[in-house]
């Protein structure tokens, strides 16, 4: 089992396009990972043109689960001074800066970062380009000697990170992989017998519990590989960050499994295809983000109608409209649940982080076969990207509910009523080739058989069935149980999605503190469980909703359920909110 | 029959004659291809003629209907799923192709038809057909040319002709008609035919070739809509304006095709068939092989 | 003025398609607007499926203004006794039925209204076929017969119903007009000579307060009406019930005064042509209905970000997806407030009745061009297409606000800011064609200058002005006041658009009794003015909210403001909500 | 360059070359038409010929700029209007011709170019092409036909031929592409020049025609995305298959149009112009005068 030792350390490794950051970073994490430790990365290419662009891998490394990527990194590796100069005010107090002593170019004096490193702050000055020479012949791995250097200075077990760094490169090559080995090893060196150490960041050569079945994977690898292991038969879909991933994952996999991947002409088109296959009974997802999710709109209501079970990944960034295609907000909460035209109930849930991403995936499938209708997922940017150390979900879920796949009985055929009126609202639902059940769909009022049918009376009944297997969903999936203190609370924390790791790291910080703090974290966003959050708001002296939008969308969900106002932190920093924000939030309420 | 209108009753039950349709319905044989619900079209409407072809064709084709989707998005064609004994989806305005696409590539087991208006298929729609085309899944599309919205009451569609006065044009329609069977062609339908209502014989034969093509058949049908077009595509001056496709017309040549839609706007047949090209459940095949071999 | 005698009555006139009872209620409207009384008319046609539809005028003539169609009828004509028949159950108690005791077809005995006239209904059977043969030498013209009868039995001044014949008909001919006159003499002679008045039903051949410039409009017509009266110079659309008709009377009207009407290819273009139009300085607008205006979600999106004026009116029809073509509801609201993908914040405004359809559609373009913003005007299936007497509203409507159109001073060209942030978020705008104001309009977030920008700061800044713009439209849209009476209420009635004549019906009704009730109806139903909500509910020991949709939409948002659980009235009874029905539940609330 | 990295700085100012290519246009003299901002795209895409030879056809024929709108959608192409000096409308993807349309029908004294990618033009803004060429609007489309989504990092595109191996097809694309000079054809276009974005001369020529010709003038113009495609639209595949347009083909002849498309892809100049087409402004026209005629 893990053993702690106090480590959380956060990394940035920065360079321009080309420097091998983000894979120095990657193995930074595999390694960590490896050795038992937690982490979560998250890379940033702010602005990545005509090859002039910064790229940034951002490592947390911490003997805890880290719940966030954390706001202020400990340590700075240098692979563009330029670029990095930019990034001095991401940094913590004390933090270490690692450079190079030697850059391959000249460098205008005000364009070095050894002169930008005040007092406080920590730098070594490391040969990386004339290492990287000596090992490679090239000054190609930097990257690779920086990562010697730190395995060096901070005591980072160095087998794990060789073993990291030799799996990829003997992918190229062995000669390649043995002389990279080296640039890793000449910094290691240098950084033992060349350096003083002079910060207290240490590893101390420890192994806290080394895991093989650590996995490192995004937010939307986990969405795809739950596709494959829910046996998805058909994804069809629409390039659009950040979702686009999801879908170049599942063309290269799904075939394999016999599922077909098709790139429709846009999200219409996609979301159309998907309630074809749905309608044909097979597993059937589409991926997409705001602007797809907007086009989809008059299709999800068809769905509804029709009572066709579909998914839809929509990632979120930052808005409206084209908005901010590479940042992050959790805005799209209000157009998933209220984005439909007319009475139009659908289920909307949402992962809190990478392991999340797969486990609600496999359910959104399960919740939409189960109630017959469409379902929302909503991740967004920072949780679609961001990798983290996993273990993949097994077995099933039950944690989110069982659900039964109401299927017709052809024995039964005589007369077939595909949308009958049951005591929970789901009908026995027939799949096209069956005899005897054949039935159409619309998106017109219907009666039992599915006939156009606009009395009244008709429309009531159906518009109250459709909202029935709303609250049978509500019933079948497991209240939210409320995390932290028990009793009365001085703060009830309320968040959903990517902000519910900001919001147990601060609750996690309050509990250090004499605050009686507790947190509630729903995952099906939509029906709410009313109860669960008035239950919450009633034992709450102070009620926070916490999310990554502007306007409070969630917020005023919960407004009107708890009817009480709320203490909101909304906050669109174009990545996720600190925790240190609600921690501040939090800190200043009267008890 | 229009949007605006129909409504309550979903078979009128009013309506003594058409209980007599139904009984001569039952009478012809194709009881398995129609429901009990009854056309709610106009009393002289091209749509019957197309859909009592389509009930032959199928019939001669002895496709099982629990094993047939019938697709369609909105318009009085629309509502064709509503009245065929089979699996029906009764879509959105315009997008009934990629739900049938859905569907056939979800179970290629199944026989998928889609139909629908000239609104419908080149207005709203318009954005999917090139690309249904050049997927070339196995399925068969019927457009229902009225030139003309019969649904909501007559305005312009995208074949009314310039000049031709409705209900959104009173001074005249300003925009230059869309021809489908150029469109199919420069989309490069590996099967195209062309028809008319008013010739269910030649419409019979047209449909079974185009459920029996291997691939996308698209197949454009020229038809009256008597209640709210009486200048343009009337049964008096389509009856005129007929004829077939030329006896020494090659159906794979695309070029000769081509020329016949430009010359002459009223050919009906086929006018394209390219039996041999891969289907897109062809294609799959072949990626899934490949995914398989792991060649990528 | 308007002198009062009581009159509230509601006719039916039911018959075949092609009986002319259409055209009956329209000349019984017409005449009675013009004696002075108020009329509120809807015509019905449920089925007319290959000519066998029933079409049923339905009209309510009162001396008060009519704040519904009412529910329950005082007269039913029959043309047509197989259809009249199913509607027995529409009438009041004591109703008169008026039928053609002659039909000229043969009559089954059980197909014949006369034997369903029950004990308390009072029947009056003409020869309205005979008659109409006599005067037309055909059956054509019984519905005029009809209205004689009508005239001669209630005593209706007749000189207004014949100069609404005469109206009509000569612009056929003289001669088919004079014919129809006789047809109508005849019928009025008939009654006057041939019937016993048994009905209690009596306009005294008075005129309360005969008036010219009194209009018969549609809330259709209105709106298009008031697209001319704005100078609307493009109008985009696409065919869709029930707003069709209003594109259908632009295409007539509006190149006379010089403006563009567009049927485009589909909703999205409809939407992207008008946001064209309102960059490049013009009036424009379109009109859709549910699923039209999911098609346009994205769309609108790009009006909020990049700043553009449109107007898109929704008539709103029973929903999900395709739904009740031919219904009305109110539950489009959802969507219009919170259908935009990120944080995007439009106007919705609601009217009232067909007079506010004026009215509200000549505002919803100030409010565009002032704040620079998409506006959305629901009305509903219902509203679109009821008649009501009305006068054009004249002059400046500042009832509802004045609002300044803010363009950029050519003169201060040099680095023009389109987006430059002012204190209360309106930046001056430039039109396309000034010279030296040249800037890029977009979807994506922008610097004041309109250039793309993602930093979180500008992000931050940028959000906050879009929705500083909406609080100052809020500020300077007068917050809604409440009607009926002062003080503590026993029931506060809040609702918005077409529900609002029902809500104002159960108002008067209240006020008969002695219940303490008063009403708050928003015309501005986004941004809401939470105070004016806050401040009456506080006054209301009871609080209702009213309207046509299941799930309580407005209700929802209600509740966020206020705080508090509201009493819901939500009726999706594919018609209005019936008076009576919010009497019964204010009736029997504790007080 | 791509949506997911294209990002914060807006204009990059860390980099120095750019700088001297902004002195480079400004000694050029067509500052004009080029704002401040410079172009974002990869070193050696082909969109740099292509704005060059924009900007002189823009500065051949004197248009001046506050008159000018650039409407465009999203991609790498959709960024265009930033690069401008006019006014300019960067709008959702695929909806370009939409705006555009609106803009001009506004206000008919204003100059409206749209530019926008093969995605955004024959994918998802598909639905909207045929209806603009009808409508013949009078403005100027040019579409830059690079055969991939460039912007999001290279998935295939309407126009990427069958089999070539992209992000979303790691096993080949099993859709057969689209031919944007047949459509355009098939459509009708009143005006349809092809061009090619390393004959910057050639493509100047035909942007002035383009721009001169009253009515709807569409230019699909083939570039490489040297970032995302290797294999297809490369310099040097693309050098080699360029041909003029015959010197015999007559461009009023359609059907001699359309059997250029068919028999080779890759001729550039103009195809095929129509100049006395009633534009959409001529029939307003008339309609206009009809009302105020009152015949209807
Ligand atoms: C998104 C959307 N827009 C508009 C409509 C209204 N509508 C229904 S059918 C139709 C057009 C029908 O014309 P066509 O497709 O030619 O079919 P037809 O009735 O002539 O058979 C329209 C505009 C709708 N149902 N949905
Ligand atoms: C509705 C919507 N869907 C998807 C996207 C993502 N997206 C942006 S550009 C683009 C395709 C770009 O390809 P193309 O139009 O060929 O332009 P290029 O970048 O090649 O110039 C896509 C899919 C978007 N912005 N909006
Ligand atoms: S197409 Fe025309 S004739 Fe046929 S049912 Fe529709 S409205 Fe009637
Ligand atoms: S089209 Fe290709 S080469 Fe050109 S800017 Fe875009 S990604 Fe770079
Ligand atoms: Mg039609
Ligand atoms: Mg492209």
């Amino acid at each position: 089992m893990t053993e702690l030792n106090g480590i959380d350390v956060t990394f940035r490794i920065c360079g321009a396009a080309g420097d091998g950051s983000l894979a120095a970073g990657s193995f930074l994490n595999r390694a960590a990972a490896r050795m038992g430790y937690h982490i979560m990365n998250i890379d940033l290419y702010p602005a990545e043109i005509r090859g002039f662009g910064k790229s940034v891998a951002h490592t947390r490394i911490s003997d805890r689960p880290v719940q966030t990527p954390g706001s202020l990194a400990d340590c700075l590796v240098s692979l563009n001074d330029l670029h990095a100069i930019t990034e001095l005010d991401t940094l913590a107090e004390g933090a270490v800066i690692l450079y190079d002593s030697k850059p391959p170019n000249y460098v205008e004096e005000d364009e070095a970062i050894a002169g930008f490193i005040e007092p406080g702050m920590i730098g070594y000055g490391i040969p990386l380009g004339e290492l990287s020479s000596i090992a490679t012949k090239s000054a190609r791995s930097r990257n690779i000697v920086a990562l010697g250097a730190l395995s060096g200075i901070f005591h980072l077990p160095s087998e794990y990170l060789r073993d990291a760094i030799r799996e990829r490169f003997t992918r190229k090559s062995e000669e390649i992989a043995e002389s990279n080995i080296r640039a890793f090893d000449l910094g290691l060196e240098y950084a033992n017998t060349r350096l003083v150490k002079a910060d207290a960041i240490d590893f101390e050569e420890r192994v806290p519990g080394a895991r093989d079945d650590v996995v490192i994977v995004s937010g939307n690898e986990a969405v795809a590989r739950a596709c494959l292991d829910a046996g998805v038969r058909l994804y069809a879909g629409y390039p659009i960050t950040p979702a686009t991933k999801i879908m170049e994952i599942l063309a290269k996999e799904l075939p394999k499994q016999g599922g077909v991947v098709v790139q429709t002409e846009d999200e219409i088109s996609a979301i159309g295809h998907i309630i074809g296959g749905g309608f044909a009974g097979k597993r059937s997802i589409t991926a997409t983000s705001g602007p797809g999710l907007s086009l989809m709109s008059e299709f999800l209501n068809l769905a509804v109608m029709a009572e066709v079970p579909v998914v839809v990944v929509n990632g979120q960034r930052g808005g409206p409209s084209t908005g901010l295609p590479t940042k992050t907000e959790q805005s799209d909460l209000n157009i998933a649940v209220f984005g439909g035209s007319g009475d139009s109930p659908r289920p909307v849930l949402a992962p809190a982080d990478v392991t999340e991403c797969h486990k609600l995936t496999v359910k959104a499938f399960e919740v939409a076969e189960a109630f017959q209708t469409p379902v929302i997922l909503l991740t967004d940017l920072f949780l679609a990207n961001r990798v983290e150390d996993i273990t993949w979900p097994e077995g099933d879920l039950a944690i989110w509910g069982r659900y039964e796949n109401r299927i017709a009985d052809p024995v039964a055929a005589e007369d077939f009523k595909r949308f009958v009126i049951t005591p929970d609202g789901v009908s026995p639902r027939s799949i096209p080739g069956t005899p005897g059940l054949h039935y159409p769909a619309t998106g017109l009022e219907h009666d039992e058989r599915g006939m156009p049918e606009y009395s009244p009376e008709n429309h009531l009944r159906m518009t109250e069935k459709r909202y029935l297997k709303f609250n049978t969903l509500r019933d079948a999936w497991p209240a939210p149980v409320p995390e932290g203190a028990d009793g009365e609370l001085d703060v009830g924390i309320i968040s959903w999605g990517s902000t519910i790791g900001s919001a147990r790291e601060a609750l996690e910080h309050l509990h250090t503190t004499d605050m009686n703090a507790g947190g509630l974290f729903p995952r099906l966003i939509w029906p709410l469980h009313e109860d669960a959050l008035k239950e919450f708001s009633s034992r709450s002296r102070n009620l926070i909703v916490a999310e990554g939008n502007y306007s409070g969308q969630f917020a005023n969900m919960v407004e009107a359920v708890v009817c009480r106002e709320v203490i909101r932190i909304t906050e669109i920093p174009a990545g996720p909110i600190p925790s240190e924000r609600i921690i501040e939030v939090a800190g200043g309420l009267n008890r | 029959m229009s949007e605006e209108t129909f409504s309550d009753g979903q078979y009128p039950l009013l309506d003594r004659d058409i209980r007599r349709d139904l009984e001569q319905v039952a009478d012809s044989g194709l009881l398995d291809y129609r429901s009990e619900a009854l056309p709610t079209w106009c009393p002289g409407c091209g749509y019957y003629g197309i859909t009592h072809a389509l009930a032959q064709a199928l019939t001669e084709l002895q496709i099982e209907n629990h094993n047939l989707v019938v697709v369609s998005g909105i318009g009085c064609a629309g509502r064709y799923p509503f009245f065929f004994k089979g699996y029906g989806f009764h879509g959105v305005h315009g997008r009934a192709l990629t739900i049938a696409s859905g569907v056939k590539i979800a179970n290629p087991d199944l026989h998928v038809l889609v139909v629908g208006g000239d609104g419908d298929g080149l207005g709203i729609g318009g954005g999917h057909l090139p690309h249904a085309i050049r997927r070339n899944v196995d399925m068969t599309y019927i457009l229902f040319d009225n030139g003309i919205y019969g649904l909501t009451k007559g305005q312009s569609s995208p074949t009314t002709p310039r000049g031709q006065i409705t209900g959104t044009h009173p001074y005249g329609n300003p925009d230059e008609p869309l021809d489908p069977v150029l469109l199919g062609l420069s989309y490069r339908a590996s099967f195209l035919g062309h028809g008319y209502a008013g010739e269910p014989e030649n419409l019979k034969e047209i449909f079974v070739r185009a459920l029996s093509h291997q691939g996308f058949s698209f197949v454009p049908v020229l038809t009256p809509c008597v209640t709210f077009d009486s200048v343009n595509n009337t049964w008096d001056n389509l009856r005129g304006a007929w004829e077939p496709v030329p006896g020494d017309h090659d159906p794979s040549d695309l070029n000769g095709a081509l020329q016949l839609a430009l010359e002459k706007k009223h050919y009906y047949g086929v006018l394209y068939e390219e039996p041999d090209r891969p289907t897109f459940e062809d294609s799959e095949k072949e990626t899934v092989m490949r995914a398989r071999n792991g060649d990528q």
